[in-house]
């Protein structure tokens, strides 16, 4: 297909596609409306369980099933990048080059490390009460750990980051959030049912239930899942290198 | 609308859009240090917004972008480095007005809070987000001489 | 009037959007999908969705530019190899 | 103001088609890509937004005392923020393949290489 | 590991940990038990990653 005509198909499908999205856009109930049924609901089913953030209560209480769908996503995506950048059979790795990066930067790198580990963790742990939850934290907590990278060189991370250990715990954590869902089964109630356990003073760690649970699930398997995969890139962009000649 | 969210507002259109201005135009040096100080502008707007809604879980938000915001400029600083060898990005000028800005809407914010944690955790933002704004200046002016491919 | 936040961050974010596609370099447009992250945040702050923000956040200004720019890194490197 | 965030959303997703099309690295297509995802939180929380609405987070605030925005959207908007970069990351180690395969980026020259 | 850096090593964790306890009593809203022994943990959890990526950087 010409560049040309490419042009025209996408100004001819574009217009089209603008039109039809003028005209819904016109009929969709008006921006900043009174009734939202659905989320006047969830908020009353997130509070007869004591889960202070609705949010967290609709995506590991009353919508776990999707999460367990989104998960699996998330679980296969970083399976493939695994097996897209592995080593293959004409590359080698060279070692990475140590890097001099100025002594503020490093400082930098090194103080705020911990502080931001903590920061992604508070915000897991506090998924059911505060907005937060094992999505945000895990990701902070993963981007934590490449500071070492941004303020040192790839040779410091790769000595605190054993890639294989993440591997694990990224399964381990994906059981566990279907072994809590079989959880109920086995008591004699629905999958991924919230009836399990006691639901707790509204507004303590430990109120929700199944929510603080599911979420710290979350967290280990998005932390350590961002970690494999940026583990698979930075090997790709700084390690491994065509063999001479191939 | 009240006076913090029309504060947050005017920060968001003259800092937002000058970011939004400088990363979308111009030489590379440029654009980095826009990248930088669309963090230094957009924390205090969310500080100001939470303040406006008379939300203080909103908080949260300053805080992860204090933390990561300076993480993204110093990717940038990283693996940018070799074309940035050419002409230092050094814009010190507005790094410290950017800085001066986010340190007088903390301080306001802090002394309307009134002594408590709350007011601690908002010194702990301003202090994550100051000091890892002029550490990523000092980064892409040259803190990441030595690096190739490391 | 009250809408005025709501109206200013959504030009930002359709301004940055667009600027975004414009940018046809995949290393500048990785600082502008930085921005565009972050800006995203605001609007998703004055929606009041706090949780979503936060993980924009999260993912928009560190991990979505450090994925991009090693992609450059790598394919920029493979094509020096091949010069060699 | 009644249609105005949803018309955003929608030209946010129409320049991101029109970046996909005409992009000449893949790299950028995938930028490209994630302005679209972009569009759909966007569209998916405007929908969900009230008047002087506020979060439907209770750690600071008391149930029933302000008017609540819709929780139901902003649950699906947050998962797929986070889904969405495992998959653009999932795409750039397909490009990162097709550079190491075919020596090139640019989608023009890729169609050349196969016929 | 002598006497005198394993003490180095426990006092560089305790300051950490110290600073990090801290750090999450900031954070939170409200205090009570279970926040403190979490916030315990996860200190502790900071304060090892902190010792290993400063270790991690000097050795060389």
């Amino acid at each position: 297909m010409s560049r040309r005509l490419r042009l025209w198909l996408l100004g001819v499908g574009g217009a089209g596609l603008a039109a039809l999205l003028v005209a819904a856009c016109l009929d969709v109930p008006a921006f900043g409306r009174r009734s939202h049924p659905y989320g006047e609901r969830a908020v009353r089913a997130s509070l007869a369980r004591h889960t202070a953030n609705v949010v967290s209560s609709v995506n590991f209480d009353q919508r776990a099933y999707d999460t367990l769908g989104e998960m699996s996503i998330l679980f296969a995506a970083v399976l493939g990048c695994v097996v897209l950048l592995r080593q293959a059979g004409d590359e080698h790795r060279a070692d990475p080059r140590p890097a001099e990066v100025a002594l503020p930067v490093r400082r930098y790198a090194l103080l705020v490390l911990p502080v931001a580990l903590v920061t992604g963790l508070y915000v897991i742990a506090h998924g059911q009460l505060s907005p937060g939850g094992g999505f945000q934290g895990g990701v902070v907590a993963a981007t934590a750990l490449h500071l070492l990278y941004l303020g040192a060189d790839y040779r410091a991370l790769e000595r605190v980051r054993p890639t294989g250990v993440f591997e694990v715990t990224d399964s381990l954590a994906a059981c566990s959030y279907l072994v809590l869902g079989l959880a109920g089964l086995l008591a004699g109630t629905a999958f991924l049912a919230n009836t399990l356990l006691p639901y707790g003073t509204f507004n303590t760690l430990s109120s929700g239930g199944l929510v603080p649970l599911l979420n710290a699930a979350i967290g280990m398997e998005v932390a350590s899942a961002v970690v494999v995969l940026l583990a698979g890139f930075l090997d790709q962009a700084v390690e491994i290198e065509r063999e001479k000649g191939s | 609308m009240n006076g913090w969210i029309l504060a947050a507002t005017v920060l968001l259109t003259a800092g937002g859009g000058a970011a939004l201005w400088g990363v979308a135009t111009g030489p590379l040096s440029r654009r980095v240090v826009a990248q930088n100080l669309s963090t230094t502008v957009i924390c205090p707007s969310l500080l100001l917004l939470a303040q406006g809604y008379g939300r203080t879980s909103y908080v949260d938000l300053a805080l992860l972008l204090a933390l990561l915001g300076p993480v993204g400029t110093l990717v940038f600083a990283r693996l940018l480095a070799d074309e940035l060898t050419g002409d230092r990005p050094a814009a010190w000028g507005l790094t410290w007005t950017a800085a001066g800005v986010g340190a007088a809407v903390v301080l306001v914010l802090c002394a309307v809070t009134g002594p408590s944690r709350a007011m601690v955790k908002l010194l702990v933002i301003g202090a994550l987000l100051i000091s890892g704004n002029v550490v990523a200046s000092r980064a892409l002016s040259g803190g990441l001489r030595g690096v190739r491919d490391g | 009037m009250a809408d005025a936040v709501i109206v200013v961050a959504l030009l930002l974010t359709a301004a940055s959007a667009t600027a975004a596609v414009a940018t046809r370099d995949p290393a500048r447009q990785a600082l502008v999908l930085a921005v565009l992250g972050l800006l995203l945040g605001v609007v998703f702050t004055v929606l009041q969705a706090p949780d979503v923000g936060l993980s924009q956040l999260a993912v928009g200004s560190a991990l979505t530019p450090l994925l991009i720019m090693l992609s450059v890194r790598k394919v920029r490197r493979r094509g020096k190899e091949g010069d060699k | 103001m009644n249609v105005f965030p949803y018309l955003v959303a929608a030209w946010i997703f129409l320049t991101g088609c029109y970046g996909l099309v005409t992009s000449r690295n893949l790299i950028h297509a995938v930028g490209c890509l994630a302005v679209c995802q972009a569009s759909t939180y966007v569209l998916l929380l405007a929908v969900g937004y009230r008047d002087n609405g506020t979060a439907p987070v209770f750690s600071d605030l008391k149930p029933g005392t302000r008017p609540l925005v819709d929780p139901v959207v902003q649950a699906l908007a947050l998962t797929d923020v986070v889904v969405g970069a495992t998959v653009t990351a999932l795409l750039l180690a397909l490009v990162l393949q097709i550079a190491k395969r075919h020596g090139t980026v640019d989608p023009d020259e890729l169609t050349e290489l196969r016929g | 590991m002598t006497r005198r850096t394993a003490l180095a090593a426990a006092a560089e964790l305790l300051a950490w940990w110290a600073g990090l306890v801290l750090l999450w009593l900031v954070f939170i809203s409200t205090v009570d038990t279970l926040e403190r022994i979490v916030g315990a943990s996860v200190a502790a959890v900071g304060a090892l990653l902190a010792r290993a990526g400063r270790r991690s950087v000097i050795w060389r």
